[in-house]
């Protein structure tokens, strides 16, 4: 009897699950730069494409981070990959062409998330303690390989695969975030993986009694998080044709605040990739917007923080009413 | 790569020979244009780049329909460039930070039919008049070379000195710290007694302190640009140095105050941040009228001591004096 | 009630001690459960019932002594050794992810592939299989749930607990270890319990349980063995004794020996 | 009879308490200084109270962060607090004199404070999602309030007070860090307040059964975070001799981190202050010894991260064998 | 047992309905509680026990409904109303805070300030006063606590559910609502609290017990009140019925209304 009351509210509840929050989030915004700038080209297919290849490198970090948080680990160390990825690439692509380059900078990403995983679990220590020191010498070591140089890239099959390249007029980088995404949704919702790695963040004790092994888990989290930086790195460069040790600095909190408003929680257990995506170009169109809409960069300053809020306000509320 | 094109400065002309006719403003004002600046930060000198450009621009019926600070990033630069593109400008007034990452997104506002006028940095392999109008730069080689001339000045030409430089890459600042050391040879008895660079504004009056501590007979400091001077005066204060003198580039207020005060501070370069801004604006809208613009604009500096701090703020910012600054001056 | 014990043993617990900084929880125990015989271990609220599950299903490790399962000696560093090993445990804290629904709890690290072996190498789960099997699962418990979709967290006490019963005894394990399952079930619920252990008993598992309620124990137990302030008090068959004496060898006020 | 065998190991299992970490850490990290920089002036009083002194507005910055921390929410927007707050008291001390000043940025930290509160607490979002939002509207305001100037002070009493001043030849800055710290160590270890706090971090379900009004403690600790943020612009304001709009922008990593290893739990319900200022200054002093040592910035950057993940692993060796 | 029941009403819950999402767990519920009266809240796992407990001590908003304490409505909105009220509840899931030791959960917003009237203004704990104090009201319940320094993350079940017994009981409450305070309890200490039971009703203190122990039921309880999937399904002098006539008023065999 309870059963089937139940269940004929089951849609009503999902409506009004946290997950649910980022749409109304998302589509609030749309609606309001839609009607403020409708002078404006922001509504052009073209606009959003440049939202979308903008924000690639991000969205793909937030796809990584969702990972590390749904463990239950923060990973401040992301923006310095991108730089560390970026700049080997770069500087391997010049001499031993693509593939050695792609992979040399996913192994920087490889070696980051292992180092990070392994302090973090060997030593039982905070992760944003190890990671704010691995990010340190990472950052050390990118400035010193690149000697703040700016290392430039000729290539155009690199640049054209992870930059501005289209297929069938679709822009690479769209793509990119389309197959990560994709794959990182598998992963987390339909895979053993998955359900493993969100049972740890959600109750370690439960899932040590229950014979996972959690180091393993939390360690490919961090790892996952890392290459998915690496990529990142990758993106950039071939966007900007060259690394620089700069690259990924100021994203750190975009990603972070993107993923969050996404629904992941930061302390592990619940993670969502569409709301990482949704919350990525979120930011994107925030900043897409701000700039058409003519303002000073102090006003543009005060207006993201307003909207984040009111954004975030509305979307409550419709999910208190709703 | 970037110091030495700045460096050869072929065919340099000053920003004075920049100008418009009463008939040829009037020709641009029929025309309605548009105008974005794509800057690559936010400090008061640019806010007098930009209200130099504005004012330029009102004069002529362009109106500016956007500004953009990437925050030092260049990847935040493209993608400014690439939202800018939105609006369709006319002119872009910018200035790069990358110009090989930003090249293609510009590239794009060129064939779509916007002037491109840039500050300082150029862009590799960009044709000047095809791809864009020109450049309009401070002589960063001159700023560096007069900060060494106030150096001596300072120290009596003879001495131990502290350098602390901006240990980024960032081709302003960068120039004018070697062209301070380069020409600091010219002055045998100055010795440079420490040299620490520094990646964040905030870290010089840590650095600055730890110099002090190893070098405790230093007789003046240099510093990249104000706001990090602002940390070394905060050093030298705390452990009641007033005898070392500070030797920067910039005009900021606190150390202006303090200069008026006859603390630490004596002397800054100061370039004419106002006048970028209208020399670039002008620039513009000339090539819309089918002139060709001189490869590089030049805009003079100027050595700030005491006796002209009045003088060369009203000229650098096109501004009245702040009034903690005129008070501090008529102490 | 006696069943025929199958006179083969399969867990053998030897000289296990474990201290906590300064507490010092379980002092050499020793005890064997048979295959198919149900033993009961009785004690005083913190007489080390619990650490003894933890230390046997690898959740702590002993300071000292050995663990041997069919005759054996295995090492169980983790849970997952112990699970591989054969061993069940119903933890007193029950041991559950409180977002997880109740289906994604009770496959917890026991997930149903997908029949496409290719998918099932990748870890694809087999959702509906699953649910089905666990709705069948905990219908056997008779329990009231309102859906199998609902969240732990938003479960009565003794829905809980149901699950988590429901979760040990569902993998053909040899050795069930149950702590406290009945604490917080209804009269009904609490039956079928015991009916459910004994029907596994029957198949041949070995159950260790754990319980304060004298009449379950009296129920459903072959043998009990008593801790008291951390070492073992006594070692009896269940039909030697009285509930009365069993509740002095807990509280210790007549120690005596099988 | 267990009672007994146990209060005899107390002192021991204190020892070994995770609050004990930052001890070793900082020890560890002195020793390594004072024998790779003996020739330098680093073992000198000069150079310590430069470190105290150097620190003191992170040091406040930390101690208020740990309350925030305490009750589970992060702050991020105490940052942007110490430029407004700097900038609101240069603006008004000019006119209006210290006390005015010195109300008047405070109160910048109690208004931030009540409306970061409210917004966590009524909308139900994360502290972080909220505070970054604010940290945007109010750097947005500083620059705006200040034109990207920096507003420079001629008060001498004001720079006394807060900032170069020395009383029997201890330095302000020093006495005001030892005060705050010491209210603060009160206020969190010996009063009702502060046991409410740690239960509302520790276990809010239980903080609320128990009649704690959860929501009221939330915000108080957010008050205090800002008002600390606030009272440590002022403490810039003091030593720089003016204010500026990117005054604590970079120390907000720093300072997380400074508490972080001071042994309290991002998570809440677990805080210590003396770890907080013992951490604040560790960081402190890594920063002056890499200055001193001679390396280049790229070197001190990758020293740092790894001083840090060492001095993890030392303290944490020295926890499990001690 | 029947006490002489004083006949002053202490807690009447009238009509009271929640429901969560879909499911309706509490519908129409009332019944009173008299000053020194006994009631035993009984009903299968699942049935909205542990809810209207919630309900009536301010955790959860009830959807309508009434509560008076002493003849007076009351509104509770939050547990501290409750408490105002003079209601104490020992929580099913126990409400302690893990990383805190015993005293300072017991003591937990009612904390003992320094006799100095200046810092107890302030807020001035007073440690030793309630370590003391703490140590008495533990000791009553004859618990085998390790120290009352020990974090109660660190204690046994039934440890952790003396602690939270102690604290409802110990601080002159009128009314003591017990969510299966003796589940976890061995059986010396489960005696322990069905004296201190006995006790404090002799007190003119109204307790709302909750047991799936029958046992316990008819040996401290005056009355009952039977839920069933939501429902009061009965509302009985325990000395008028059986055991097994409770029993099959709680699974919904038979229903019968006092
Ligand atoms: N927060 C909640 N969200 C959704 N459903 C809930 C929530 N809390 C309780 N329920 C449901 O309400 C019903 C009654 O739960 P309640 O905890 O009151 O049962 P109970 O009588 O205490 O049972 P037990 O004896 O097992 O403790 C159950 O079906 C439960 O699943
Ligand atoms: N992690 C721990 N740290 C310190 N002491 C502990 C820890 N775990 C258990 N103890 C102590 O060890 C003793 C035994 O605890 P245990 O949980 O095994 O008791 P129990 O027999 O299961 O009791 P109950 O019937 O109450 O569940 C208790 O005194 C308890 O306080
Ligand atoms: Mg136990
Ligand atoms: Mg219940």
């Amino acid at each position: 009897m309870l059963t089937a009351h139940s269940e004929r509210f089951n849609f009503k509840r999902l409506a009004l699950k946290r997950e649910a929050f980022i749409y109304y989030i998302f589509f609030v915004v749309l609606a309001l730069f839609a009607i403020v700038l409708h002078d404006t080209a922001f509504l052009s297919v073209n606009n959003f494409m440049n939202i979308i290849r903008q924000t690639a490198p991000i969205t793909i970090m937030a796809v990584g981070l969702t990972f590390a948080l749904a463990v239950g680990h923060i990973d401040l160390s992301i923006g310095a990959v991108v730089a560390l990825s970026a700049l080997v690439g770069a500087l391997l692509l010049e001499q031993f062409g693509i593939p050695v380059a792609v992979a040399g900078a996913l192994l920087v990403g490889v070696c980051v998330g292992l180092i990070n995983g392994l302090l973090i679990e060997r030593l039982q220590v905070s992760s944003l303690l190890i990671t704010l020191g691995t990010m340190g010498v990472i950052t050390g070591v990118a400035r010193q390989i690149s000697n703040l140089e700016s290392v430039p890239i000729i290539n155009p099959d690199f640049t054209f695969y992870f930059g501005a390249g289209e297929v069938f007029g679709i822009p690479v980088l769209f793509l990119w975030t389309i197959v990560i995404a994709g794959i990182a949704y598998l992963a987390l919702n339909k895979l053993v993986f998955g359900r493993h790695l969100l049972a740890v963040g959600g109750s370690p004790k439960a899932a040590l009694a229950m014979g996972i092994n959690v180091v393993r888990v939390r360690l490919n989290a961090l790892v996952i998080s890392s290459v998915a930086a690496a990529l990142a790195g990758l993106l950039y460069a071939g966007r900007l044709h060259g690394a620089r040790y700069t690259l990924g600095e100021a994203d750190l909190l975009t990603v972070i605040a993107a993923v969050a408003i996404g629904g992941t929680s930061l302390f592990g257990g619940r993670a969502s990739i569409v709301g990482a995506i949704l919350g990525s170009w979120l930011m994107g169109m925030i900043n897409n917007g701000l700039i058409l809409s003519g303002f000073s960069t102090n006003e543009q300053m005060i207006a993201r923080g307003v909207i984040l809020i009111i954004a975030v306000t509305i979307g409550v509320k419709e999910l208190k009413n709703g | 790569s970037v110091a030495s094109s700045v460096q050869a400065l072929d065919g340099a002309v000053p920003s004075s020979t920049v100008a418009l006719s009463a008939e040829q403003v009037e020709k641009i004002k029929g025309k309605k244009l548009t105008a974005a600046l794509v800057w690559h930060g936010s400090s008061p000198w640019v806010n007098a780049v930009s209200s130099g450009a504005k004012e330029a621009f009102n004069k002529l019926g362009v109106e500016v329909v956007a500004v953009t600070d990437a925050q030092l990033d260049p990847a935040k630069q493209v993608a400014d460039i690439e939202n800018v593109s939105a609006l369709k400008p006319d002119f872009i007034l910018s200035l790069a930070i990358d110009g090989v990452s930003a090249k293609s997104s510009y590239q794009k506002l060129v064939d779509q039919g916007s002037k491109l006028v840039l500050l300082s940095n150029p862009i590799p392999d960009f044709v000047q008049g095809k791809d864009y109008v020109g450049i309009v730069t401070d002589d960063m080689f001159g700023m560096g070379k007069a900060a060494a001339d106030l150096m001596a000045q300072a120290t009596k030409e003879q001495g131990d000195i502290a350098v602390i430089y901006h240990d980024a890459s960032y081709f302003i600042t960068n120039n004018r710290d070697r062209a301070f050391r380069q020409h600091l040879s010219n002055y045998p008895n100055i010795r440079i007694a420490a040299e620490k660079g520094f990646v964040n504004e905030h870290e010089t009056s840590n650095i600055a302190a730890a110099i002090l501590l190893q070098h405790p007979n230093l007789k003046a400091i240099y510093v990249s640009w104000d706001t990090p001077a602002e940390g070394v005066i905060e050093a030298l204060r705390a452990q009641g140095r007033r005898d070392i003198k500070v030797i920067s580039h910039d005009l900021g207020v606190s150390n202006l105050v303090d200069m008026a005060l006859n603390g630490n501070m004596y002397g800054v370069v100061s370039d004419r941040p106002f006048t970028i801004g209208e020399t670039m604006a002008k620039l513009a809208a000339l090539s819309i009228l089918g002139h060709q613009a001189a490869p590089y604009t030049l805009v003079p500096y100027d050595k700030v001591t005491q006796p002209n701090i009045k003088t060369i703020w009203q000229q650098a910012f096109n501004q009245p004096l702040p009034n903690s600054l005129s008070r501090a001056l008529a102490h | 009630m006696v069943r025929t014990a199958l006179d083969q043993v399969a867990l053998e617990v030897k000289h296990i001690s474990k201290s906590f900084g300064g507490v010092q929880a379980l002092r050499d125990v020793s005890f064997t459960i048979n295959k198919g015989e149900v033993v009961g271990l009785l004690g005083d609220n913190g007489a080390g019932k619990s650490t003894l599950v933890r230390c046997i299903s690898g959740i702590h490790a002993p300071d000292s002594g050995q663990i041997l399962v069919n005759g054996q000696e295995v090492n169980i560093n983790s849970p997952l050794d112990a699970r591989a090993s054969g061993i069940e445990t119903v933890f007193q804290d029950l041991a559950m992810v409180p977002e997880f629904n109740i289906t994604e709890n009770l496959f917890l690290n026991r997930e149903i592939r997908h029949k496409n072996p290719i998918l099932a190498w990748f870890g694809w789960l087999d959702t509906k299989a699953m649910e089905h099997r666990g709705r069948k699962a905990i219908n056997r418990l008779n329990s009231r749930i309102p859906s199998y979709k609902e969240k732990i967290h938003n479960l009565s006490g003794g829905q809980r607990q149901a699950v988590a019963i429901a979760r040990a005894v569902n993998w053909g394990a040899d050795i069930v270890i149950m702590d406290e399952p009945t604490a917080a079930l209804g009269v009904e619920q609490s039956a079928q319990v015991n009916e459910l252990i004994n029907v596994i008993s029957g198949q041949g598992v070995a159950v260790l349980l754990i319980s304060h309620n004298m009449q379950h124990v009296v129920e459903t137990c072959d043998r009990a063995v008593v801790l008291y302030q951390g070492t073992s008090a006594a070692d009896v068959a269940v039909k030697d004794v009285s509930k009365e004496q069993l509740v002095g060898l807990i509280t210790g006020v007549n120690q005596s020996a099988a």
